[in-house]
């Protein structure tokens, strides 16, 4: 039995049907990650590209980045404060879902795309405060409609801009390199 | 609610956690995307990741210290004291810390129910219209000499409504009790000072400008009337100082955490502490030369020793400290005042003071100022007033009895027979926050806030030199579907209408309170001033309260303190048997800890046993009854029996059986009865787990408490005699000590 | 901040250099054992309760556990002064070296004992190369016990993880956990610090432990700084470290009696 | 000079038992079969499996299955806690199961490498049983490691592979330099039991049909015998033979130095590498006894390959191996006895007196009383069965060794107040599982490959003359000269 499936194996056809195996296992492999990738749904088809576009700055509506570790995320009423006075707000149908919610008085379950892995404790406003800007780790917004993550925010990525931010100032590399600082 | 507090009226708690997320997604890849909510109408004050921190007021005991608690996005995250509020100075205890364990608890009483008295808490709601209806009903259908008000010791200003309330309508006044209290004997004291010094006061013992303390088992270290303020005083005492360390002699029959700080503890037989005292000043007088005062003529020195347990030397040793002090002191307390002649214990000890003439000076005796907007000092009911009370319950005197902030069927002893009196009350009203013994056992629970969640005032009895008056407020929105009791008695007065309504002309319970703040407005003197009550009660929530900024305790007269002629009278012990019994207030839990798991986890200082209680006794004395740790022995009283593990403790009494209060509730959720389970593998447990009674946890010693009672009417809990009987069973005390390490145990030989 | 930079990285070497940056003094003689620390502790550090059989058996996550003897027998029988034991913080740390994934460094920049929890693999050796025993594993997920929580409407909810604080990690199980000298009240006073240009002033700040003690008993501050209040209280005749003789420079003094 | 050199035949020389001296040439048994018989003999003893043999296979595979994986994975899915593991005694039976298991597997290097080295002729019938107990030890022992980490899930940090993190493994831990010795070790072996596995299995190959050709054939790679097949063969093996003896002597002093590194009373003792080595030599010869007594008893023919001679040398060799074990031993509890610190005095008291103190005076007795008692006796060496049930002892003497430094002495450290005493918990299922894990191993492999290397035997056979050196025979392998 078992010698028949090694000499099946050694046979051309044998061969071509483990190479598709592989193929196909590779492919879907492939697929699933990519699919890790994709953006996710969020509850109103918020186009970045657009308010900022408008000239919004970032901190209007994430002025947390200022204060603290999160820049938070804005409520249905940040919106409203400007949305009602647009008349489109009432006809749109893109906003729909807006409209319903103030109504309704609930707020967007928003699903934030820049993560870092757990178990860092990651505060924007040190960053901040050393002069990043928002587009250095979030990217151009003003490029994306649906928000979404420019780059894998990994370790290594932090620590590649940490070294690179000490430079030859050894406290500063200490600090900034010490698992101290993140890990807590 | 007020206005003030929609405004902190949050939508679903934002971010619910990303701890909690962490806990469940761990270490590993966390699930990709997280959902957040933020706040639809977010107070223009919080941001996202940033703490907000509120001034409140601790309600874990009476003694009201200042708390200042951190929230985040609506969430109580960490309690600290609150460094403005004299009473605790920025401090607080273990009980302190963990009352966010109370009201994250997951067995909280989460809706009104009609209750009926069913041995489970019932869990289907009734809406808070009907429970007006029901309390409004109570009110108007019951003759109004027969509705009575059972009240805790905290929360002052539900208090004062209800006395009002009371007062309006003619009811007889709300009787206010505590655990706690009972073993204090606050009775004793205040009797004392009355009878010493003049004022029917709490005497206040200033700790940190003495330099000799000699103390009469007073556990002032653990729960005795301001833990934190009298910690604060004894570090005051021994470091303060740079120059002179404050000695501390504790008389004790069992070495409490108190008596482990004193540098002598010296074992005395119970009951002869007064006589001790006197004993001392004697031996003081002579010392200091001139005449023996009248307070001390009657002792006689060789028989005190004789009778106490004390040597003669030990007794001159400690008189020539007190003589030579600049500023001695001796506090009278605990145990000692759980006698039957607590009494004269406690003016002997009085008297001493009073002979070292320390009264109203620095590191003396004062007598406990009292708080702004406070007429008299309203002391706790003692046990004997609560004997009567329940008297009048048997007697079907009281039809409507409303119960708040204590739960007597498990503080009370239970020869006292509260639990049976409570089935001749045809209307039982519980506004328990936790479904306690109490709680089921009544016909409906009206939940009232944790007291996180709630406002309120809280007056503080002793504990500082000026006169505080703490403030409460909400932290957080309330977890569940609860109603601060003041709002249902408002609501439920309107509803009744006539004088009750009259008598509550509030609009909620803010409003009750300003207007029981009002008085203050205006105060020059206070820790802060306000020109009216709207900016003087947000000041007032702002800083946790108010407080004078002079010295407000007055200094006892001590014209005849020595003058009256104290005798010190035999103590009488109730019941035959070897044993004394000593119960003492357990320093973690308190009378109401049991079911806040870190509490729970708190090894006690002492013996180090954790999640469950235990009697202790000298080893020599088991050895020769043959017992050993562990083994579950049963106590028999006069009044009653109990099961519990015995840990042989070194610094005992031989004859004295001590056992801490606390454990051994039948309901108060799951961390207070049950055992947490543990699950099994193969049948096979890591650890061999407690035996016995799987539904209860530890043993309730007021199960053998006697009913009684002392001159001033306090409970003679330490005026017990027991027998032990051995049940063969074995209860494994879980310590955080090694027994192998501190005891030897494994070692033939010390090594 | 201030580190020697020809030291950088050689954590001996920047312990032998100074007394360590952060440090803290325990006074025997005034603490009470009143296990307030030991509750501060848990509340600020999301410390996990274990249940009465693990915590018989010598798994209580306590990060400072408060230690008593006896001396003598009755009646002279006397309790050793109570003695908190927490993690000593060592310039020379036996944990550190012993852990295969660098899960247990020591931080050049705040010259503390680091726990690196999502570094951990649970080999446990630091534990056992710990002359102070003061580490703590987490045998099991004791956060979400089942017991623990309410099933409400299908779904188990722990109404006590509204508790735990965001500022901290949630340890999960098998996983060594121990006191960090609550590292993250440092961050945050040395971030308000930075943002508003200042050093961090001493007193500014303080560990849960040092906050709660009614006694005031236990003192943590800068060693570095020689006028702070910390170090003056180390630097008194009193004042001990203990197992010194293995030199594993503890940064907690302990201030004897007398 | 000139020797008197002839061909030895057994025949000629009946072996008597009131022979004085002991004759060197007896491992080579004097009746020699015809190598056909011989391989026939060997093929038999594979393919000859009774109900007997699968009873036990399948209760042995019920037992992986449930104590080893099952158990594994309930533990992985519970956490720790299941296990008897706490403060003080962070590490419990795992450790102790993981150095017990590297030392069984000490015995099948010393006994192939060593004697093969020093050309030992009574090694060749059972080389190949002791190499397999090498390779099954150590995988049991990885096992072991595994099991006992917290977050099992991730131990793939250990091992130095590049990274987005940017970390690397900590080359001061101790662990560390455990992990890649075990490895390194692992790999040795296995090699060194497979070449000289390749001529037997090509012997199988031209003996077999069915998927075992199949299977043999792809494991023999195609050796044919051919004279420069075998000279790489030779070399390969010598060279292997020579490069794993110092891995062998490493690898448990570098486990040793997991305790010795460490900052504990007990564990902190310089002597530890060479105790530790010895008493894995000590438990591994045990081991090697017991493993011949049950292929012998059990397997066909094998009464013809291993004979009471060779458990008599194997004894002699036990009895030496105790001597220098019992010396480490002494020499390890004098020393820190007379270091004179107080903790480690403690310790003493604790091991002597305590509550383990039976399991001390056990290991005492097994380890070092009666094996010498025993074993200067030829009767009792040559009786198998005594000579396994000495093995035996010494194998539980040994495991109580590890235990009383493992979970014993950990309870005994500086810091009073923690002491507790180990209680084992679902540990004991999960040792179970890896013993019989081995055994399981030890099974299908007994059927699978010759247990014995019959080429070996063989070449002894065939290619040894008698020379006379002085007045005394000595065999000698002409070929290689």
């Amino acid at each position: 039995m078992i010698r028949k499936f090694f000499e099946w194996v050694m046979s051309p056809m044998g061969r071509i049907a483990v190479l598709i195996t592989v193929l196909s296992l590779f492919s879907l492999a492939a697929y699933g990650i990519y699919q890790t990738q994709q953006p996710p749904e969020q509850p109103i088809q918020f186009t970045h590209k657009l308010h900022v576009g408008l000239g919004i700055q970032c901190l209007y509506c994430h002025p947390g980045a200022l204060r603290g570790p999160s820049p938070g995320l804005p409520t249905i009423n940040k919106c409203w404060g400007c949305h009602q006075q647009i008349a489109k707000t009432q006809t749109s149908e893109k906003l729909k879902p807006m409209v319903e919610a103030m109504n309704a008085g609930v707020g967007f379950v928003w699903v934030p795309v820049a993560q870092v892995p757990d178990f860092v404790h990651f505060t924007h406003r040190p960053h901040v405060a050393a002069g990043l800007n928002c587009e250095n780790c979030h990217g151009d917004m003003t490029k994306v409609e649906i928000a979404e993550n420019p780059q894998v925010m990994n370790m290594g990525w932090c620590l590649n801009c940490h070294k690179a931010k000490a430079g030859d100032d050894e406290v500063k590399l200490t600090k900034l390199t010490d698992c101290g600082t993140c890990h807590y | 609610m007020s206005q003030k507090i929609s405004r902190r009226d949050f939508l679903k708690l934002a971010t619910a956690g990303a701890a909690t997320t962490a806990v469940l997604t761990g270490c590993g890849p966390a699930s990709r995307y997280i959902t957040r909510e933020p706040y639809t109408k977010m107070p223009e004050y919080t941001y996202n990741g940033l703490s907000t921190y509120y001034a409140t007021t601790c309600r874990e005991c009476a003694a009201g210290c200042g708390l200042i608690v951190r929230t985040m996005q609506g969430r109580a995250i960490k309690v600290e004291g609150n460094a403005a509020n004299p009473i605790n100075l920025g401090k607080t205890c273990a009980r302190g810390q963990a009352t966010l364990q109370g009201l994250y608890n997951p067995d909280r009483v989460e809706f009104p129910v009609k209750q009926g008295r069913s041995s489970a808490l019932v869990n289907t709601p009734m809406n808070w219209e009907d429970a007006f209806q029901v309390v409004a009903d109570a009110l108007n259908n019951t003759n109004i000499s027969e509705i009575a008000f059972l009240m805790g010791t905290a929360s002052d200003h539900l208090f004062d409504m209800v006395s009002d309330l009371t007062n309006a309508v003619g009811a007889p006044a709300p009787v206010r009790f505590g655990a706690l209290s009972m073993f204090e004997s606050r009775a004793t004291l205040s009797k004392a000072a009355e009878n010493l010094l003049g004022s029917a006061g709490l005497p206040f013992f200033d700790l940190a400008n003495a330099d000799v303390v000699v103390s009469f088992s007073s556990n002032f270290l653990e729960t005795w009337l301001s833990p934190v303020a009298y910690t604060r005083g004894f570090s005051r005492m021994r470091r303060g100082n740079p120059k002179k360390r404050g000695y501390f002699i504790q008389f004790e029959s069992q070495m409490s955490q108190t008596a482990a700080k004193a540098d002598e503890w010296i074992p005395v037989l119970p009951g002869t502490e007064g006589l001790v005292a006197l004993a001392l000043g004697r031996l003081v007088a002579e010392a200091k030369g001139g005449s023996v005062p009248r307070a001390f003529s009657s002792v006689d020195v060789e028989e005190a020793s004789a009778k106490s347990g004390v040597s003669l030397e030990q007794l001159e040793h400690v008189a020539g400290l007190i003589a030579e002090a600049q500023s001695p002191l001796t506090i009278p307390g605990g145990q000692a005042l759980g006698q039957s002649n607590g009494l004269s214990t406690a003016e002997a000890v009085l008297a001493l003071n009073a002979l070292t003439d320390n009264l109203g000076k620095p590191g003396g005796v004062f007598i406990s100022p009292l708080s702004p907007n406070e007429d008299a000092y309203h002391r706790p009911a003692s046990a004997k007033e609560m004997s009567d009370f329940i008297a009048r319950m048997k007697s079907g005197g009281i039809k409507a009895l409303f119960i708040h902030g204590v739960n007597p069927v498990f503080e009370l002893p239970k020869s006292l027979g509260f639990a049976e009196a409570l089935a001749n009350v045809p209307l039982v009203i519980s506004f328990a926050t936790f479904p306690d013994e109490t709680a089921l056992t009544s016909d409906y629970i009206f939940p009232d806030h944790h007291g996180l969640e709630s406002w309120g005032y809280q007056r503080s009895a002793t504990g500082a030199m000026q006169s505080v008056l703490s403030g409460s407020q909400p932290v957080v929105s309330p977890m569940y579907d609860t109603r601060a009791t003041t709002d249902v008695l408002i609501e439920a007065a309107r509803l009744a209408g006539g004088k009750l309504a009259e008598a509550m002309p509030f609009t909620d319970e803010v409003d009750f309170i300003q207007n029981k703040l009002a008085s203050l407005v205006g105060h020059v003197d206070g820790s802060f001033i306000a020109p009216e009550i709207n900016t003087f009660s947000s000041y007032f929530q702002q800083h946790g309260g108010w407080w004078t900024t002079a010295v407000a305790s007055n200094a006892p007269s001590a014209a005849d303190a020595l003058s009256k002629g104290i005798e010190a009278e035999e103590a009488e012990f109730a019941g035959e048997g070897e044993f004394f019994f000593i119960p003492f207030v357990s320093p973690t839990l308190a009378e109401a800890g049991a079911n806040k798991p870190w509490l729970q986890e708190l090894p006690d200082p002492m013996t180090t046993v954790m999640w469950n209680s235990w009697v202790a006794m000298n080893p020599e004395t088991a050895h020769h009854h043959g017992l050993d740790n562990d083994d579950v022995v049963k106590l028999v009283s006069e009044a009653g029996e109990l099961e519990v593990a015995v840990y042989l403790y070194p610094a005992i009494h031989p004859d004295v059986l001590a056992m801490p209060f606390g454990q051994g509730h039948t309901a108060y959720g799951r961390f207070a009865t049950a055992q947490l389970p543990q699950e099994e593998f193969l049948g096979l447990v890591p650890y061999g787990g407690p035996v016995g009674d799987a539904f209860k946890r530890g043993a309730n010693p007021a199960d053998v408490l006697g009913a009684h009672f002392n001159e001033a009417g306090d409970l003679a809990f330490a005026g017990m005699k027991v027998k032990i009987e051995k049940t063969g069973r074995k209860q494994y005390l879980s310590r955080l000590e090694s027994r192998i390490g501190v005891y030897g145990e494994g070692f033939p030989e010390e090594p | 901040m201030t580190v020697d930079l020809n030291l950088v990285g050689a954590k001996g070497a920047i312990a032998e250099a100074a007394e360590g940056k952060w440090g803290m003094t325990i006074d025997q003689d005034i603490c009470t054992g009143c296990q307030a620390c030991v509750a501060a502790c848990a509340m600020e550090n999301n410390l996990s309760f274990v249940g009465e059989e693990d915590a018989g058996y010598g798994r209580t996550q306590h990060w400072i556990r408060i230690e008593r003897f006896w001396e003598g027998e009755y009646p002279e029988v006397k309790a050793t002064p109570f003695q908190p034991m927490l993690c000593q913080q060592c310039g020379h740390a036996p944990c550190e070296p012993v852990c295969p994934v660098f899960a247990t460094p020591h931080s050049p920049a705040e010259d503390l004992n680091l726990q690196v929890y999502n570094r951990c693999v649970g080999t446990r050796y630091c534990a056992n190369n710990c002359p102070y025993q003061v580490r703590s594993f987490n045998w099991r997920d004791y956060h979400t016990i089942p017991e623990r929580g309410n099933m409400v409407n299908g779904t188990l909810v722990f109404p006590l993880h509204n508790q735990l604080n965001p500022d901290v990690t949630v340890r999960r199980r098998g996983i060594m956990e121990k006191c960090t000298f609550c590292i993250q009240r440092i961050h945050k006073a040395q971030d308000q610090a930075k943002s508003e240009g200042r050093e961090v002033e001493d007193g500014e700040f303080t560990t849960a432990c040092a906050q709660a003690c009614p006694a005031t008993a236990i003192t943590f501050g800068r060693m570095d700084h020689p006028e702070s209040l910390v170090s003056q209280l180390a630097h008194q005749q009193r004042g001990v470290k203990h197992l010194e003789e293995l030199n594993t420079l503890p940064r907690v003094t302990y201030l004897k009696e007398g | 000079m000139t020797a008197t050199s002839k061909y030895f035949s057994g025949a000629q020389k009946a072996h008597d038992a009131h022979h004085e001296e002991e004759d060197p040439k007896q491992y080579l048994m004097y009746d020699p079969k015809p190598r056909g018989e011989m391989n026939a003999m060997v093929m038999e003893s594979m393919m000859t499996t009774s109900w007997k043999f699968w009873l036990v296979l399948g209760i042995l595979s019920f037992l992986v299955a449930t104590c080893f994986f099952y158990g594994w994975g309930y533990m992985i899915n519970e956490g720790l806690y299941v296990a008897g593991v706490m403060r003080p005694s962070y590490w419990g039976i795992f450790l102790v199961n993981t150095v017990f298991w590297i030392g069984i597997s000490h015995a099948g290097t010393f006994i192939s490498a060593i004697l093969r080295v020093f050309k030992a002729e009574f090694r060749r019938p059972f080389t190949r049983a002791a190499e397999l107990m090498t390779t099954f030890g150590l995988i049991q022992a990885g096992a072991s490691i595994f099991m006992h980490l917290g977050r099992v899930w991730l131990a793939y940090w250990l091992f130095p592979i590049p990274n987005a993190r940017q970390l690397w493994p900590n080359f001061h831990s101790p662990l560390m330099w455990d992990l890649l010795a075990i490895t390194t070790y692992v790999l040795g072996s296995t090699m060194y039991l497979f070449l000289p596995l390749i001529p037997d299995l090509a012997m199988a190959r031209d003996r077999s049909t069915g998927w075992r050709k199949v299977f043999y054939r792809i494991l023999a790679l195609g050796f044919r015998g051919t004279e420069g097949e075998w000279r790489h063969l030779t070399t390969a093996m010598n060279f292997f033979a020579f490069a794993i003896i110092p891995v062998m002597f490493s690898v448990h002093t570098i486990v040793s130095w997991d305790f010795a590194m460490a900052m504990r009373p007990g564990w902190s003792s310089t002597v530890f590498g060479p105790y530790f080595v010895l008493g894995a030599l000590h438990s591994g010869m045990g081991a090697v006894a017991v493993v011949l007594f049950i292929m012998r008893t059990t397997m066909k023919h094998m009464d013809y390959f291993i004979r009471k001679e060779h458990f008599n040398a194997l004894g002699k060799l036990m009895l030496i191996v105790t001597f220098a074990y019992s010396y480490f031993f002494f020499n390890d509890y004098i020393v820190q006895w007379y270091g004179g610190d107080k903790w480690t005095d403690t310790l003493l008291h604790w091991l002597e007196e305590g509550p383990m103190a039976w399991m001390f005076y056990q290991l005492v007795l097994f380890n070092i009383v009666i094996p010498p008692l025993m074993l200067w006796s030829k009767k009792i060496r040559e009786t198998p069965w005594l000579l396994a049930a000495i093995g035996l002892l010494i194998n539980v003497g040994m495991y109580w060794e590890r235990y009383l430094i493992i979970p014993v002495m950990l309870t005994i450290n500086r810091m009073p107040f923690t002491w507790k005493l180990y209680q084992p918990g679902i540990e004991i299922f999960l040792t179970v599982g890896t013993f019989s894990m081995f055994l399981l191993f030890y099974m299908i492999a007994s059927r699978l490959i010759p247990l014995v290397p019959v080429w070996e035997v063989q070449e002894g056979q065939m290619t040894h003359t008698l020379r006379k050196v002085g007045k005394t025979h000595v065999p000698t392998v002409s070929e290689f000269e």
